[in-house]
């Protein structure tokens, strides 16, 4: 599969956006001027964007609580996200809910989860939707490794297997759930082999080589808009923060970390992107220089957004 | 007059879902064995073979992931109608109401819509034992952001069926499986049972009588009874847990300033606690006597006759409730 | 393997007591005078003989609402279970909670369920316990097909092996889950297949040759005695009845009950006990006399037993 | 006098599985991080390194399993202490509790005990948001077979744990996230805090409150504000809602002729209802006002700072309340 420079360019630059708005949320939460609870992803930036960049908004994505680099790839607005992380009335939950609630439905966002395994239960009705529509979109779960500990995940899988459902499962390898190393949760080395037991493709990639995420997700994409079935894309990645902002992350092994920033997704391929001279340097820069000020604006944004009025809890709960 | 039809409550909840899929396409069945036999008792028998298998979706034995995807296809614009059989199952769907289908509008700013319906069996009087025959239906009426329905008869399982259907948000349905063959004169031609209402099943002045589900049957037997004694009971037939029709209890009790509760689910932190706290609350002085609960006590349901028949509650049981109140 | 006559008649004996007990029942209940729920196992009767003749009264074993046969094979007095279905207070567990309810803890029989799939969950308590006492003992789980849908069957394969806890998870292939056929539940041919993905050995074997069951599950044994970890075992058979006592099984295509009734188990090793000499048919018959007369002294016991005191509800509720 | 030292809730419970480890080896922890880390506030740290990983177990993500793993093991003789996280995530236990251990002595006709605690965490107060800071015990409060227990601070965290683990049956031990770091003399020595006994903080004659959990402190600024103003609360913190001690309240309603109950969870289906439901039939002709209830609003809870202020009780809410009975 040869790779556009266009397809090139839109990798980098969903990674950089990612990259750029969850360093931006680092900082104003640790102001304190940020509520709540925060689960970031720098490190894992080429999941989203080499699944993404196959996807259209009638295409469906669900997140976890670790969900903004997903949302943000799949191209939700920068604006009403942060402003919802501040808690204001412009937020794209209208500031109710914050991080782990994210959903942006007009692009196909249809829910980051604050519990565990959750959203590939509710994934399978978005397939069941696009399906039963006679439609050719398709719906993607993320998840991390740690979810593939609950039930969910396999009711999940063998209900899309045995519904022939349009669903990708893309599971993030992180190395941790919460504090607990992957070895706790799963006793086998990947956890690809266990689409087998669903008559459905299983894949394990490395998830810091966008590319890489990019083509082989084009196949799972290709096999569920085909009508097959699931299909099951491990990417192996790491996070650069704690599970949560505030996590002083003792539980890491001398070096880890350090081994890991190496092999950033975002280094590695600025490098690539630089021998193959698909952009400069200073391209680089301007793509970041877009990004960070509409971060920046953003933040302003949703500075300048009120808070909600207490009314704001009564409303929305039954339509 | 309108022209009427003798049907038992499970025809009249096949009817109104077969009307109701007839008439919109984005209306669907699924649930374990729902399909081909049409459920363990053919609730459903029928659907398949008029609809097909897209509408008609038998899944495997996994009530999370049916309710999960119920919560996924409302949000796409399906109106899924689940069946999660007894409702004991629904343990393993809790999350998917609690966490997911009934906060899911509220948590994204009102961006998605919920408009599902799930079926699930109360039991009693079966003798299914402590694994089939539980009335949950409280933790659910705990739950902001969606309903629960309990008919109680042919006529009420069949408009409140076409009512949860049309209802943009999650809808627990709970069917009364004892009551599956019982007949009725219903309409032939549409109606529809508001949910949200009480029904005035009769009219009295000594005291009210709310009845929740089944326990209607039982409700009416008392009255009849209590009216050989010379006590005239107003019988309200709740209909809906989720949101509790209080006004409706309330306008009734400062009629009669007596109140009796009867359900199937235990007493303890059953829906009659609720609406015997909210009733001394704003009617404190109008009450003549306390709110007394008729329900099941606080054990376990058990499969030997006798000792199911002692755990129900029942016409008997209430008459001498209410007689207690009337002092 | 060379199984011995003594097993032989071993295994030939437990299935027969089995059928013997589900058909008197067959009858108790059709008259009316058994209440409740039913679910009957008759054709099924070699998964549990074959895997209880490796077990002692150290082991435990959970089963399923299908549960008699599993729980006379592990060797629970005939007398209290018959009671117990009668619903009479020398029943099992005080003749309470009735078929779907059993347990006979001094020989290890832990509980059948109600709830599909809910055994594996609370197996995983036993097989734990046997560990954590440094113990040589083992659990089995049985269930069936349709288990394989529910979250349990993966939450737990999953954790006993993270955990490598002395569980052997015996799946009854009996081609239904209620009236709905296997390919509703199971996108593949074979369950066994998923053990691959928790690391653990899956087989899948001809559930209706008890010496078969025997030999297949000996290996499973050693394998979780030895600190192994977990096991599947998957056996292909049939139930001769319905789901449960009064279903027309009309969901089942002509002529497969005929087909199957060929292939009854207890049949095909009467077949072969005789061309081994291991056993006469005089022999045999007297085996299914004596089986018989325990099973109507069970039911004259049931009957003169009295029914539970009203009282009875509200003892043992905490402890 | 006793000898005290000063610790936080936190450490309390953490002191207090130790301690009950080193008494007993068949108590052993289990859960999501429980070992390595201590659980991702830190409560069990301290306890692998003593007790080695057979005795701390860390499980996958796998809640249904770790309370169907303590049935089990409970039933074999050991005394598993699970932890379950967020109280949000026992949605996914609630088969285990309620169909499983809650049922297995009785439905075994007494063949085994059922020796296991859980605890969970209600967060309201932290910022969590809706799928992170729910009050569930409701729901288990319904179950006859199980108990459960609601500390309120260092003191009754330490002393209900040790018993809770010393119980023969199912406790969920429901922790105040928002108090781990509240500090308080308590005991060197032990000592244990019966469960299914209120604890009377405040005596008082004119107005009975009952807090739950974590409301104990809000309930105490409430009777500190309400003697400034001449009214004497009486109050009592309930510690366990599973049985409820409804003799306790009894007992101080029949002083006071006035009752409110503060908890954290939402008023409708709240332990509150309960409460008023048997008061109001029990003492109906000591009552001088209606029971009140100060509670969480029948709506979800946002993690947006005003809005989740607004929607938890407090000491204000609560003075409100009583003064509206006082008229
Ligand atoms: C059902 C449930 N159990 C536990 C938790 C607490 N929890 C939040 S994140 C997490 C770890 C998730 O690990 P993983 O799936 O690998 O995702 P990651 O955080 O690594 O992105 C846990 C246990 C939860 N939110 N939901
Ligand atoms: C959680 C749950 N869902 C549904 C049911 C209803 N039900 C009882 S038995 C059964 C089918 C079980 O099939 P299988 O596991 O193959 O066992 P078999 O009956 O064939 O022995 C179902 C769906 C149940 N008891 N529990
Ligand atoms: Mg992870
Ligand atoms: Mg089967």
């Amino acid at each position: 599969m040869k790779i556009s420079k266009d397809v090139k360019i839109d990798l980098y630059t969903r990674m950089v956006r990612q990259r750029i708005f969850e360093d931006e949320t680092t900082v104003n939460f640790a102001s304190g001027e940020m509520p709540g609870f925060l689960h970031l992803s720098q490190g894992e930036d080429a999941v989203p964007a080499g699944v993404c960049a196959n996807l259209s908004n009638e295409d469906a994505i669900y997140t976890t609580h670790r969900g903004h680099g997903c949302i943000i790839a799949k191209g939700a607005e920068i604006k009403p996200m942060m402003a919802e992380l501040f808690g204001r009335i412009d937020g794209c939950c209208k500031g109710r809910a914050g991080s782990m609630h994210f959903a942006d439905v007009k692009t196909g966002c249809m829910g980051s989860n604050g519990i565990v395994g959750e959203g590939m239960r509710i994934a399978l009705g978005t397939a069941f939707a696009q399906k039963y529509n006679k439609t050719n979109n398709i719906t993607v779960v993320f998840f991390g490794e740690g979810a593939t500990g609950t039930g969910a995940f396999h009711e999940s899988f063998n209900m899309a297997a045995t519904l022939k459902l349009p669903l990708v499962f893309v599971c993030n390898i992180n190395l941790y759930a919460q504090m607990t190393p992957k070895s706790v949760h799963i006793a086998v080395e990947d956890v690809a082999v266990r689409a087998a037991g669903y008559g459905a493709p299983g894949v394990t990639i490395d998830g810091n080589d966008v590319e890489k995420v990019y083509e082989e997700f084009a196949k799972a994409a290709k096999h569920a808009r085909a009508g097959k079935g699931p299909y099951l894309l491990e990417c192996k990645t790491y996070r650069h923060h704690g599970h949560f902002e505030g996590d002083p992350c003792n539980y890491r092994p001398e070096g880890e970390l350090e081994e890991w920033m190496k092999k950033d997704p975002i280094v590695l391929y600025e490098k690539k992107l630089k021998k193959e001279a698909v952009l400069t340097d200073k391209e680089m820069q301007a793509i970041k220089d877009t990004a960070r000020k509409e971060v920046i604006d953003a933040v302003a944004f949703a500075r300048a957004s009120a808070m909600p009025e207490v009314e704001e809890l009564y409303k929305d709960i039954l339509a | 007059m309108a022209e009427m039809k003798k049907i038992n409550v499970q025809w009249a909840i096949n009817h109104a879902i077969a009307e109701e899929m007839r008439r919109d396409p984005s209306v669907f069945i699924i649930g374990e064995d729902v399909g081909g036999p049409g459920g363990p008792f053919g609730v459903t028998r029928g659907i398949k073979a008029e609809f097909g298998p897209e509408r008609a979706v038998d899944t495997p034995i996994s009530e999370g992931a049916i309710v999960g995807l119920c919560c996924g296809a409302a949000a796409a614009g399906l109106r899924p109608v689940a069946e999660i059989m007894f409702m004991n199952f629904i343990t393993l769907a809790v999350e998917e109401f609690y966490n997911q289908g009934s906060k899911m509008r509220w948590m994204f700013g009102g961006q998605v819509k919920q408009p599902f319906v799930v079926r699930a069996m109360t039991a009693g009087g079966f003798g299914a034992g402590p694994h089939h025959s539980s009335s949950l239906e409280g933790w659910f009426a705990s739950m902001p952001g969606m309903k629960v329905v309990m008919p109680s008869n042919a006529y009420t399982a069949k408009g409140l069926m076409k009512s949860a259907i049309r209802d943009d948000n999650p809808v627990l349905y709970v069917e009364p499986l004892s009551s599956y063959t019982i007949k009725q004169d219903i309409p032939v031609d549409e109606y529809l049972v508001p949910i949200g209402k009480a029904e005035v099943v009769t009219q009295g002045s000594d005291v009210t009588i709310v009845s929740v589900g089944r326990m209607r049957l039982e409700a009416e037997k008392a009255v009849a009874k209590l009216k050989a004694d010379g006590i005239n009971a107003e019988l309200l037939d709740l209909l809906t847990v989720n949101p509790l029709p209080m006004e409706d209890i309330y306008a009734s009790v400062k009629k009669t300033n007596r109140l009796v509760i009867i359900h199937e689910a235990k007493e303890v932190m059953g829906i009659g606690a609720e609406i015997a706290a909210s009733v001394q609350e704003k009617l404190f002085d109008w009450l003549d006597a306390p709110v007394a609960r008729c329900a099941a006590p606080f054990t376990h349901i058990a499969f030997q006759p006798l000792l199911e028949k002692h755990y129900l509650p029942n016409a008997d049981k209430l008459v001498a409730k209410v007689k207690g109140l009337m002092g």
